[in-house]
């Protein structure tokens, strides 16, 4: 699509916009959006709550049982009946869980004009091409380029690596873990992996937390403060940024990028009601805190919670294509909504070459 | 047919059998005879392989079988060599039904289906399993439904799905019956006594354990008589004798320690009124019993006849039914807090199980209920209401029961668990003093404790009950010791008081009456 | 099943008032149940076994569970699929949970008083030991034959393994429509055919002998049953109806979690069979086949009840998880009680 | 020989798995005194909990899988203390003094369910833990806290699953007058802290009531005919290991800097359980020396083995050791107090 068309575009989704917002009081269809529980991930469950508070009866938020894994069979009948619904016209899945794909076969298998959107799920990635309508990721494997070359920016001669045996199990992980080291021997940085406690198995996380509470010192103490450190968990995050604050190493990125994990537990972010998911006031408060315990410029992060962002893109991106506002899920349309809905710039690539349904995405940094 | 080489059996310090010799012929109804205690179940209980012998160190000499020398591990061991055994208490499943449990490991099968399917996957047959336990119980011409459930039948029935399990077997060789006419009436023993004749025809050799003399007189070609453990009499069809059998049973022991029986009516300190103990296999019903201050009250009987279920009923141990008056007052709560602050104290029959913390030392054994529930030899924290033992004092009034009391121990910190039974025992006693109670209810006080050691308890108790007043109430099986203390024994049948006799009452008066053989006095 | 248990009957009336608040649609819920009820049947059926032998809860199913994901793997690596595929993991699973089960059995048989709590402990040891060998064993000692399952690194397995040679191969079989819902006959008639073998087998010479050994240990060995062989055969037969159970569970999901498939397979199961009525000492065939369906209703039901309640879906999910749970602390404090009365 | 001098095969599997790593990571350069600087502070972190099953053990109810509901009392404890932001030691002093009560009352309510399970408390101990842990997280998920600290930073309503204690309490137990000897931290507050909790459950054990429990524990018949209140007796035991369980877990939290609500308590119970088999508790009377020593000897095999399995390029065979120990010593303390019952029948 070439670049004169896209004015005309906008202007056209942008009147959609307002004339969906006119007839969101009375919804002819509902979209429904899956998310993991609010103690799983707090992000795309709030992402959720915000889009259903936004089109008032025209949402339905499901969740996904919090031990994911154990329980698949429960995770099936969730989105299952979905499907069932008459009135649900497209399925939004925000999870980042691998073995939710059957569940989208057997939706498509008897409603094949459902549209299905995932932002995202883990399952092979041919295969959820050919189911999904539209699949979106952050770019995992593009981030083990960005974020080494993001830390050595900031400062960092050694960039440390914390995962554990079934994180490492998991094919992008693995494969992001590889690109960093690919990514910092071509830059000049030392690369170490750690393995850590296993939070999935037997003892919970605890054990892993208090690992990383031990040996985070005995790494910087052995590679110095200028030491980028990346947890591939998110609780990870919680203690890697407090060390952070303690040791004054470097935090480039944590797994899922966003400001409302680990630095509102590691920095005691006092954040009232009113401020609750105004990203700005937060991303204020914590340049506050990092100027305050001297760390400015050793924490970065990207300025919105991609898993916030997530469900209400793809929410409104479903709700264009069921109206057959979108003949199909090109860049060139896609782009202006995301950065609409997130303001800020966001960038798309497809997932292989030759894929035009499944996209993954790279936001601006911000430093602190 | 069977022949045992000096059969032993140890349970810990102390002798159950000793040496016992025996040979029993094919279809031969042997009895054996004894009291309680002497060893006749213990002998039934190796012949069968039951769990509790190999689980206490096995047996010592030979059995032989058909000439064959046995090893009897397990019951399932004995089973398969061609016993069987009728039990004092039925080994009949209550929740299973009456066919299910006469039938149970040899059920009748579909045909061939033990082929295709093996002996322990192939269906059963329930029509022909219902046949074949109508049939066994036709024998001795019971009628029962098959698909009634045991337990909600009368014991005595249950006794009879026993017999029926055991007669019914094709491979039955030798019959072991432990007291088998203890849960049956007149009418059902005859009706077992001849079943088992019958089954003697057929050339099953049968051993019959009891104290019944008339069932030996009727039934038996031979008798052995057991005591202490060891053989004390052999008798041939043709010498049957009662007063030999008798005497042979009880034996003529020396009488060494004795009190003076003193039954000059005095106040009454307990009375139980209608007092019913639900303890299971021991229960009473409707007991009334009076218990005089100062005096040594004797209770003994058949064991399940209740003797046992005195002492733990007027400790709140087990729910009660009726009344109990002390000192002519009933007791506000019945529970063993209330009745040791009441002034009574118990020692239980298992010291290992319930009259010792066998882990802990011998002094703080003695002083334990002193501490508890005397509030005795403590000593407060200053400042906090805290209450630690006063170890100066507790090792000061060790030491002088261990004086007092013969103990004889490495020292006052011995872990109980390290002493004899005598020795335990006295530790018992030694803690019951230190509580001075008012009432002592002691059962089975001599039970697996040596000569000498059983000796020097009975004075203590003479001692207790002379110098201190206190009132003795001892239930226990050992007749001749009951005898030389007491100043009255009770003796119970069935759960109810059957008499109360003077201890200088004939032995065989005593045998009659707690058989409940005996015209009621 | 002369009359509705208690715990029975709080379970319907919870599903019922579930479905009622969940807005759900009938038909979409039944098909629902219908396939947790061919998926997690044989499962709770492996139960019953143990429960008659006097030995509680068997939580150790996982490991049963654990002996199929072991057939799977195999069968994925050797590129087994099919009806072939299905018999070679049947064969293997089954082979390892009959060994398996009965070194459980002699576990078990030295800690009679409580088997639950060690069947539970054994669980989570078999899983380590299960990861131990999948993780580093596979690639390190065991040579794959099939690279796609392995991890890029060469040692361990992926943890998501995509089942597509099995996926739903006997779902299909003789499956009709009645209206909206979709009966798979041949499944639930698999599931009726294993709940017939757990009946025959208590109405074998053994099943008697379970029964005796479980309702009084010590009569039944007087009369001559090897109560601690008896007991180890129950154990045998449990997993290897769980390995069974677990089979047709993993066939119908279509896809493999090798490392967390098999978890709180237990929990759901012991669940389901008290909230059918049945006790830890006592359970038929139709407490498990009836607890299973009205557990699951109240699984399917209760998360989107439990959003329309309260406004807010994460709490019905605590709620699910909190039946689970409760189910069986509360059968357990139940049935004490029951037991004290008598 | 091996009963003689007191070990038992878990101390011996864990001592041999020490030595070999002690070894090992001798031989990799890796810094002895920081390990057992973390191995000393971690025993305290840990031994709170530990000791916790103490009283549970003693009385005979046995080994405390319900710990969850004793962390409850403790989380509950700390979240009041930071929504009321006192920070400093009175802040982990206002916890532990929150916690107590709420212990107290949580405890006797598990203690009267506890009660009427006789025979099979530590299955039933282990499903309350477990229910009782989604029916917590339904209270964190809308408790009524006030302090934004502690609230979900997007919704602004319930709790974090994680709260940072760095400005409240965190770490004030480790640092107080703690100081360097050889090359290694020795937290001495902590210690002392240890020391003292110890020391109130040795005199507890050594008071009149403390033997009756002792005394309940060995023999409840016994204590049945010694005229005991065998249900008070039990209640208390439970309400006590509930309230260092409580304390157990503040002492944890502050260590640890985070508070860690809703599944985080789930599985606790289970690596305390293995601390106090390894110490050498055989289900029954249990002492200090099995508590200090279990988790020693437990946690620091924790301490080492990451670092070293790390150098060695093998991490995952650590981890998965670890919960293979951590299980197996429990079972075999399970099979292993089976045969001892049965060999004690068999004595007597």
């Amino acid at each position: 699509m070439s670049n004169s068309k896209r004015p005309i575009i906008l202007a056209v989704l942008l009147t959609l916009f307002s004339i969906s917002g006119v007839f969101a009081a009375t919804p002819s269809y509902k979209i429904g959006i899956v998310t993991p529980t609010l103690s799983a991930s707090e992000d795309e469950f709030r992402g959720a709550v915000l889009v259903a508070n936004k089109y008032p009866g025209m949402i339905k938020h499901l969740v996904l049982p919090d031990h994911f894994s154990e329980e698949q069979e429960t995770a099936i009948t969730q989105i299952l009946s979905l499907g069932d619904d008459p009135e649900i016209k497209a399925v939004v899945i925000c999870a980042g869980y691998s073995g939710i794909l059957p569940a989208i076969e057997k939706i498509k298998a008897k409603r094949p004009e459902m549209v299905v959107i995932t932002a995202p799920i883990w399952d092979d990635p041919d295969m959820m091409a050919k189911y999904i309508d539209l699949s979106l990721d952050t770019d995992w494997v593009q981030r083990g380029i960005t974020i080494p070359t993001k830390a050595q920016a900031m400062g960092a001669k050694t960039f440390i690596h914390y995962s554990f045996p079934t994180h490492m199990a998991k094919e992008v992980l693995a494969k992001r873990r590889d690109k960093m080291k690919e990514t910092c021997g071509k830059i000049g940085m030392t690369f170490v992996e750690i393995s850590t406690p296993d939070p999935t198995t037997g003892g919970g996380r605890s054990p892993m937390l208090q690992f990383l509470q031990e040996d985070i010192p005995r790494q910087i103490a052995k590679y110095g403060k200028d030491t980028a450190i990346f947890g591939t968990n998110c609780p990870m995050q919680d203690v890697i940024i407090a060390k952070a604050l303690e040791l004054k190493f470097i935090m480039p990125e944590q797994c899922c990028p966003t400001p409302t994990q680990g630095f509102p537990a590691a920095m005691g972010l006092e954040i009232t009601e009113k401020d609750a998911g105004n990203f700005a006031k937060i991303n204020e408060q914590i340049k506050e805190k990092a100027a305050a315990t001297g760390t400015t410029g050793r924490l970065s992060t990207w300025p919105v919670a991609v898993g916030y962002f997530f469900p209400e893109f793809a929410a409104r991106l479903a709700m264009l294509k069921v109206e057959g506002k979108l003949p199909s899920f090109d860049l060139a349309v896609i782009e202006p909504v995301a950065r609409e809905v997130a303001g800020v710039d966001v960038r798309f690539t497809p997932m292989k070459p030759g894929l035009n349904n499944y996209f993954l995405i790279i936001m601006d940094s911000i430093i602190y | 047919m069977l022949q045992l080489k000096n059969i032993s059996k140890r349970f810990g310090r102390h002798f159950a059998l000793h040496s016992v010799n025996l040979k029993v012929e094919r279809g031969e109804i042997h009895g054996i005879a004894g009291i309680n205690g002497s060893g006749k179940s213990t002998l039934l209980n190796i012949l069968f392989g039951n769990p509790l012998i190999a689980e206490t160190g096995g047996y010592g000499g030979e059995i032989i079988l058909q000439g064959k020398s046995r090893r009897i591990k397990s019951p399932q061991s004995a089973i398969a060599m061609g016993f069987g055994m009728v039990h004092q208490e039925p080994a009949v499943v209550h929740e299973m039904t009456v066919a299910e449990n006469i039938t149970i490991t040899r059920e009748p099968v579909f045909p061939h289906s033990e082929k295709y399917f093996g002996r322990d996957f192939a269906p059963i047959d329930n029509r022909k399993s219902h046949k074949k336990a109508q049939e066994a119980l036709g024998m001795f011409g019971v009628a029962l439904a098959p698909r009634c459930l045991a337990g909600q039948l009368p014991l005595n029935m249950r006794q009879f799905i026993e017999i029926a399990r055991e007669i019914s077997r094709d491979d039955l060789k030798v019959l072991l019956l432990d007291e088998p006419t203890a849960v049956l009436n007149g009418s059902d023993s005859a009706l077992l006594l001849r079943t088992l004749k019958n089954l003697a025809r057929k050339g099953v050799t049968i051993l019959y354990v009891s104290h019944r003399l008339d069932e030996f007189f009727a039934l038996c070609d031979n008798l052995t008589v057991l005591r202490n453990g060891a053989v004390s009499g052999h008798f041939q069809r043709d010498g049957f004798s009662r007063k030999a059998i008798t005497k042979c049973m009880i034996g003529g022991s020396v009488i060494l320690s004795r009190k003076k029986a003193n039954l000059t009516c005095r106040e009454t300190i307990l009375s139980l009124q209608k007092f019913s103990v639900s303890m299971p296999g021991e229960s009473i019903e409707d007991l009334d019993l009076d218990i005089q201050k100062g005096e040594i009250l004797g209770i003994t009987s058949l064991s399940g006849h209740g003797k046992m279920a005195v002492g733990p009923g007027i400790m709140g141990l087990y729910p009660v039914l009726g009344k109990m008056l002390i000192k002519g007052r009933q007791a506000e709560r019945h529970d063993t807090a209330a009745m040791i602050g009441k002034g009574l104290f118990m020692l239980p029959e298992d010291r290992r199980q319930l009259g010792l913390l066998q882990d802990h030392g011998v002094a703080e054994n003695i002083v334990f209920s002193a501490m508890h529930c005397a509030h005795r030899f403590l000593r407060r924290f200053p400042c906090l209401p805290l209450h630690f033992p006063d170890k100066k004092q507790i090792n000061r009034y060790a030491l002088e029961c261990v004086a007092a009391f013969a103990i004889s121990c490495t020292g006052i910190a011995q872990k109980v668990r390290e002493l004899s039974g005598g020795n335990q025992q006295k530790v018992c006693l030694a803690k019951a003093m230190t509580m001075e109670p008012e009432i002592l209810i002691v059962n089975e006080p001599t039970r697996g404790i040596d000569l000498g050691a059983k000796e020097r308890i009975l004075d203590m108790f003479i001692a207790m009950n002379t110098t201190k007043g206190t009132t003795l109430v001892i239930a226990s099986g050992e007749l001749d010791e009951l005898r030389r203390i007491c100043d009255r024994i009770a003796v119970l049948y069935k759960g109810r008081l059957f008499a109360i006799l003077a201890p200088d009452t004939a032995e065989s008066v005593f045998i009659q009456a707690m058989s409940g053989e005996m015209a009621k006095v | 099943m002369r009359h509705l248990n208690p715990v029975s009957a709080v379970f319907l009336l919870l599903s019922l008032v579930g479905l009622l608040l969940s807005g759900m649609r009938p038909t979409f819920v039944v098909n629902e149940v219908l396939i947790r009820f061919i998926r997690d049947g044989v499962m709770v059926l492996a139960l019953i076994i143990p429960i008659n032998a006097g030995m509680g809860l068997n939580f150790a199913i996982v490991v049963g569970a654990m002996c199929a994901q072991v057939g799977l793997v195999l069968a994925v690596d050797l590129q087994l699929t099919g009806f072939t595929g299905l018999l070679f993991i049947s064969v293997i699973g089954i082979g390892l949970s009959l060994l398996l089960g009965a070194l459980i059995g002699l576990c078990l048989n030295r800690v009679k008083g409580k088997e639950m709590i060690s069947t539970i402990i054994i669980g989570f040891l078999a899983t380590s030991i299960y990861q131990l060998i999948f993780m580093v064993g596979y690639g390190t000692i065991i040579h794959p034959h099939n690279p796609e399952m392995m991890l890029s690194r060469g040692i361990g397995i992926r943890n998501m393994i995509d089942l597509q040679g099995f996926r739903n191969i006997l779902d299909k079989l003789w499956l009709f429509r009645l209206g909206e819902i979709e009966i798979p006959l041949f499944m639930i008639l698999l599931v009726l055919i294993f709940a017939g073998i757990v009946h025959s087998i208590m109405n074998t010479r053994l099943g008697r002998q379970l029964v005796a050994v479980g309702l009084d240990g010590r009569k039944a060995a007087m009369v001559g049953i090897d109560t601690e062989g008896v007991r180890v055969k129950a154990i045998i037969l449990s997993t290897v109806l769980a390995c069974c159970g677990h089979i047709i569970y993993i066939e119908n999901i279509g896809m493999l979690n090798v490392y967390t498939a098999h978890l709180n397979s237990d929990i759901f199961s012991c669940a389901a069979i008290l909230a059918g009525g049945a006790t830890i000492f006592r359970a038929g065939i139709a407490n498990a086949l009836l607890g299973v369906l009205l557990f699951h209703s109240l699984f399917i039901v209760s998360p989107q009840a439990g959003q329309n309640v309260f406004g807010n879906p994460a709490l019905g999910e605590y709620f699910r998880s909190f039946v689970a749970y409760g189910t069986i602390a509360f059968a357990l404090m139940m049935q004490r009680q029951a037991a004290d009365r008598n | 020989m091996k009963r003689r001098l007191g070990i038992q095969l878990p101390q011996l599997v864990i001592l041999v798995f020490l030595v070999s790593m002690l070894g090992l990571a001798f031989r990799l350069d890796i810094s002895l005194t920081s390990l057992l600087g973390d191995a000393l502070v971690r025993l305290v972190m840990n031994g709170v909990l530990v000791l916790s099953l103490v009283p549970m053990l003693n009385a005979g109810i046995g080994i405390n899988y319900g710990l969850p509901v004793a962390i409850t009392a403790g989380l509950l404890g700390l979240c009041l203390a930071v929504n009321f932001k006192i920070t400093g030691l009175p802040g982990f002093a206002a916890a532990v003094l929150f916690a107590v009560p709420l212990a107290t009352i949580l405890g006797y309510g598990y203690a009267r369910i506890l009660n009427c399970v006789q025979g099979r408390e530590e299955i039933t101990a282990t499903f309350i833990g477990f229910s009782f842990v989604p029916l917590m997280n339904y209270f964190w998920a809308v408790a009524p806290f006030s302090n934004p600290a502690m609230l979900w930073p997007i919704g602004g309503k319930g709790m974090r699953p994680t709260i940072g204690l760095r400005d409240y309490f965190s770490k004030e137990l480790n640092t107080l007058w703690s100081f360097h000897l050889f090359g290694i931290t020795v937290p001495a507050g902590l210690l002392l802290f240890f020391a003292l909790c110890c020391l109130a459950v040795g005199i507890f054990f050594k008071t009149r009531t403390g033997v009756a429990m002792i005394a309940l524990g060995e023999n409840e018949a016994f204590a049945k005919l010694s005229g005991m209140n065998i249900s008070r007796l039990r209640i208390l035991a439970v309400i006590l290991s509930t309230i260092l369980g409580a304390v157990g877990i503040c002492v944890y939290a502050q260590s640890y800097g985070f508070i860690e609500l809703y599944d985080a308590p789930q599985m606790m119970a289970f690596p305390a359980a293995s601390a106090i088999l390894v110490g050498g508790s055989a289900g029954k009377k249990t002492t200090l020396l099995h508590v200090i020593l279990g988790t020693f000897l437990f946690q620091t095999t924790y301490v080492i083995s990451g670092p070293i399995a790390n150098a060695l390029m093998v991490p995952e065979v650590a981890e998965i050791f670890r919960m293979m120990i951590t299980n197996g010593i429990i079972l075999y303390a399970l099979v292993h107090e089976g045969k001892r019952t049965r060999e004690k029948y068999a004595a007597s």
